[in-house]
């Protein structure tokens, strides 16, 4: 923790910038895709990232662009934070042929070779393998690429998971497993599924872990970077576990949630502890950036994003013929 | 037409019948549970059960982790032990994940212990495509355990037999996977009689009478079917639908002599076209029907492609009115 | 008569067919590994990989934990970035733990990614029965992952089409499930050509050429149709055994023209007979060559029940020779 | 440890000479096994439990007839020490009509709801699900049934054991789960399969655990009891590891062991720590019975075996017809 935060002071001005930057991009993506989704201009779920954009953030400005990611239904902040642009990503979840997989995949299956990202995967914890076998490759193949396994803490329900940490200790694998942990899986508060304590999952194995706040970017990062390095030269793989939240629904059309979460907790979450807010906050107190600066990112995203969005509704859907190719390869 | 149509009783929607249905036997039998993700307060994802557990409590409807193997083998160790559990699989899909504890340890132990242990259980899973939901939220898996012998399958498609299929399902004493078409649960509505009554498994039901060809259709194509059949009936073409409800025990018998009347035959279903439903029955009509048959048995399912996501691509995997019209117009050279 | 019998070379096993293929691909190919419980020194609980660990080191050869679902997850990742990884599943019974990484993985990411991904892995599992290993090691389940769009699936059935067929499983970029019949591997022998050679998937082999009727025939069912057309043919009926040797892709082609010329089909497997690979196959004959046909399509499999231990039932679940001539015998009228 | 020992040394008489009883039943039953398969007379496959039976005696004479067991692959032990006549085993290991399952299910799949016997599974790991959802039904139904799942320690692999355990703890069910770690997944040492503490699989969800001697029958007795009271009285789950080791192969036919372990380790635990040998050494060391009194058991024990084999190998096989029967209820 002390650790942690002790390397987080360390971090060079131009990366405290990019994970405010980073930050706000996702924040801004999404806010598009919930108004793209109630005008009824995106297909399928939209499941908002909005409030943990700090653990996608930190840890992939911790990773290089060759490095892996396996993302989950929850996705878009991911593969965003990986490198992916947002025009692509957009015209993807809209279905259109200029989208990231043709319009094949949409929201649940943003998939990137070009920047690492294995793919977003609609089956809770289905990624696991996936991400352990990628790091498996690297290892294999002397690639010194490292893989990062995302999955929200409702994945912990999966048995899939603990084959998987279980392959990756023992074979020392280059595999970051973060545990995204919001709270809830769906509209079912994680205590109701989750028996003991989170990082004890991965001592079970043996496994290096650490626990650190998923709202402050900079905490994130510093962590991820720790491990990260650690399973590239060799130290093996980590599990992670970052505390969050997320503002919105558990997809957009989750209105009415008193049922399951009290509003009162997420007015905290949102005006106590917004990562964005926070970090944005410390720039400017520490001297980094001042509102002036910070607005001006604001504004260069905005123009970016509302650009992407025109480019994706304007595009085209796929001629329906496109159906039976790449079945395969 | 339909058994149900004829009486005259209130409407409900296919998702309702289901929850009534669900209700019903568990008011009449107390060790009949109800577990799955988010089934309680919530009601399920779909909204189905919204409600049932205000009457029965969270003991009897039960929230899970997200560990569909994990509370499905817990459902066959809660049936063997005196219990008749529910395990609600949100998505069929994810039928996947669950299979060894369906097909190797449910649908076997009754066998392999010589008659001795029974697995009275319901394993109730969704279906259908169409929804923008992509490859891994949109199949339609009930060949998988049809071909499993011990399981019986169920796939209905009106809300009068969703209910008494349901509640006959309930009272089995082997496992019993039920595949509920998700786009059904409010869209189609029908009539369902408030009495308690059953449905025995491996019953067809002739949804529509006709003399010029048969069409057998399952769960969704039902709707499709019927559609296509008011179509053809402009042009003169006469169709006899004919709905199985349970692919296995199947009521070979309903199928074949329908075919035999019409002698001509087109066998539908949702799932993938490959190694499908379609196979199995096809090729019992044309073993029993050859000698009547004016021409082969046709088939229509599911694109065989993964389901895509994009609007453009989707809806062109699943069999639509107008294809069943044109392979009919063709088969009948009308 | 098969291709590889018109030459002649030496003679190996059905296994020693298999370990040479692999042998010759991991030489090839540098990026091939193979993963599963005790296929090291052990060499696999059949005996079938002896030696490969000591040419290719643990590190090629590698025991897993027994994590089925764990190891071949880790295959599909490690097929996506840049391997050839082979998972070698012991009994095809547990198939049924791994389907979701099979079945909604591998076999969806090249289409779901819009052909970005590519998933280059063989699952490589067993099948049959009548080894007295009871209901959850016998099962022949290759009907499964042919019914899904993405992957392709391989059934040889002789020692010359395993290695063939193998070594073009390793070099596909899509996933491949391949089912190794367990007697087969000491119990068949023939003719393997020691050079590299290769068995596109989706090429049917005329096994036995003939004129009165055509079997098509998959796996171990193979040497069955054979031993039977002997027999057949002492009562003057010429039988036509055409193996598809893959489900999937499925040549088509081959098949309904030899029906074309016999007028008559039995399609048999070892899977279980409902909702099968029969089906399917049946009804593409009769699709395709009704008007040829002497009458109906037959079918023979598996009996539809969860296969028994005891040698008194076990054996009466599978065709036998015996069924193959009594039926074709009818069907001829001879 | 101590606590345990402590309560070994509480054990009445009768129930000291019964454990000693069973155990040599076990051998008596596996040693005719052997003898059967190597003269071909028993089909399939023979996983002899023979140099394990402390475990299964000292679990299952801690258990009522009706609390619930499920058994493994290698189950002949499980299945007698539960309460299953010799007779009918041997009957169904033979695939005879008058066996527990009609010939239908044989070694690898003895059932018998008169003892409890929810079945042995040749699927590793595959009853844990049903164990737990016995004691689920127990729970439900307010039986007081308790349910121990037995498993080796290769079941640490399948990702569904510990989607159970969390279950089991999560609700607070009472099932036992029984970790027998003889050391081998087949032909391969646990320490090649097994990252971490095995212990720590059980802290991972908060589950109570302890790893105890498979070899000392009195001290699996004390530790069994003590959990499986705690279950019985609401007390929730516990997960016991007792290390053993089995002395022939991991099947009848697995002769050339040496590859996979070393001859001298096996002569050592044979030799050393064999259960029966030290449980009727430390009877007559204390007095509680003679030398004569053992061998006396041991020839009642064999008369039975024999009488039950003969049984077995005169019985029927069932008729071809009874192949469509029981498929189902
Ligand atoms: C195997 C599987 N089971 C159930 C679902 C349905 N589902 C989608 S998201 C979700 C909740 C996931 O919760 P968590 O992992 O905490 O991620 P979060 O949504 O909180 O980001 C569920 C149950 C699924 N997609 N896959
Ligand atoms: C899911 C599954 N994978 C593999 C096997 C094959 N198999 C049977 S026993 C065994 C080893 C089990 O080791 P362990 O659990 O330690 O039990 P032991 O044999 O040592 O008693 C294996 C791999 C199986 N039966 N089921
Ligand atoms: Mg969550
Ligand atoms: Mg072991």
């Amino acid at each position: 923790m002390t650790a942690a935060k002790k390397a987080a002071s360390d971090i060079p001005t131009d990366k405290l910038i990019r994970l405010y930057d980073r930050m706000v991009a996702i924040r801004l993506f999404e806010e598009r895709v919930n108004d793209l989704y109630t005008r009824a201009l995106m297909p399928g779920l939209a499941h908002l990232y909005i409030g943990e954009e700090a653990i996608a953030v930190g840890v992939c400005e911790a990773l290089n662009r060759k490095d892996y990611i396996t993302s989950t239904h929850r996705g878009h902040g991911h593969c965003l934070a990986k490198g992916a642009t947002p025009d692509l990503m957009f015209a993807e979840l809209l279905g259109k042929e200029a989208g990231y997989c043709k319009g094949k995949g949409g929201s649940m299956h943003i998939a990137d070779p070009a920047t690492g990202n294995l793919g977003a995967n609609a089956i809770v914890g289905g990624s696991a393998g996936i991400a352990t076998g990628a790091a498996f490759a690297s290892k294999y193949l002397k690639t010194g690429q490292v893989a990062v396994c995302f999955f929200g803490e409702g994945a912990l329900g999966q048995g899939l998971l603990y084959e998987e940490l279980n392959l990756a200790q023992l074979w020392q694998l280059p595999v970051i497993f973060v545990c995204e942990n919001n709270g809830y899986n769906e509209y079912t508060h994680f205590s109701e599924s989750t028996a003991g304590d989170v990082a004890k999952r991965a001592e079970a194995f043996g496994m290096a872990n650490e626990t650190a706040d998923g709202q402050n970017v900079r905490e994130v990062f510093a962590v991820a970077s720790k491990y990260i390095e650690r399973a590239r030269s060799g130290g093996g793989p980590a599990f992670l576990q970052f505390k969050t939240y997320r503002y919105h629904g558990h997809h957009v059309g989750d209105i009415a949630r008193a049922y399951y979460r009290p509003k009162a907790e997420e007015q905290e979450w949102v005006t106590e502890r917004d990562p964005i807010t926070l970090h944005g906050t410390w720039l400017m107190e520490n001297g980094v950036a001042t509102r002036a600066e910070l607005d001006a990112i604001q504004e260069k995203l905005v123009v970016e994003m509302d650009a992407a969005v025109d480019f994706a509704v304007d595009a085209s859907y796929p001629d329906p013929s496109k159906v039976t190719e790449d079945v395969y390869a | 037409m339909s058994t149900a149509a004829a009486l005259d009783v209130r409407e409900l929607t296919f998702g309702d019948a289901i929850k009534e249905a669900i209700a019903e036997e568990m008011r009449r039998d107390p060790t009949v549970v109800l577990m799955g993700e988010d089934v309680a307060e919530a009601g399920t994802t779909f909204k189905v059960l919204t409600g049932l557990v205000d009457e029965f409590g969270k003991d009897r409807i039960i929230d899970t982790p997200i560990s569909e193997a994990g509370f499905t083998g817990l459902g066959v160790g809660a049936a063997m032990a005196g219990m008749r559990p529910i395990v609600d699989i949100m998505f069929g899909d994810f039928l996947m994940i669950i299979m060894d504890q369906v097909a190797n340890q449910a649908a076997k132990i009754h066998y392999m212990s010589g008659g001795k242990w029974k697995v009275p259980m319901v394993i109730r899973a969704t279906m259908g495509a169409t929804r923008r939901s992509a490859a891994q939220h949109s199949q339609s898996l009930h060949a998988w355990p049809s071909h499993i012998p011990g399981l019986k399958v169920v796939v209905p498609s009106t809300p009068y037999d969703a209910k008494g299929l349901f509640k006959a399902a309930v009272r089995e004493d082997n496992p019993v996977v039920i595949f509920e078409h998700k786009i059904s649960y409010r869209k189609v509505k029908g009539p369902v009689p408030e009495d308690d009554y059953i449905i025995p498994l491996g019953v067809a039901d002739v949804k529509r009478k006709g003399t010029d060809i048969t069409i057998v259709a399952l769960s969704s194509m039902v709707q499709v079917a019927l559609g296509a059949a008011k179509m053809l009936e402009e042009v003169g073409i006469s169709v006899e639908v004919v709905d199985p409800r349970t692919t296995w025990p199947l009521d070979e018998k309903t199928l074949v002599e329908s075919v035999k009347k019409t002698s001509r035959c087109i066998v539908m279903d949702e799932g993938y076209f490959r190694y499908g439903v379609t196979g199995e029955i096809a090729s019992i009509i044309q073993e029993q029907a050859f000698y009547d048959l004016d021409g082969p048995v046709r088939r229509m399912g599911a694109m065989h492609v993964p389901i895509p996501f994009s609007p453009s691509l989707e809806d062109s995997t699943v069999p639509s009115e107008r294809q069943v019209v044109d392979l009919a117009r063709e088969m009948c050279n009308k």
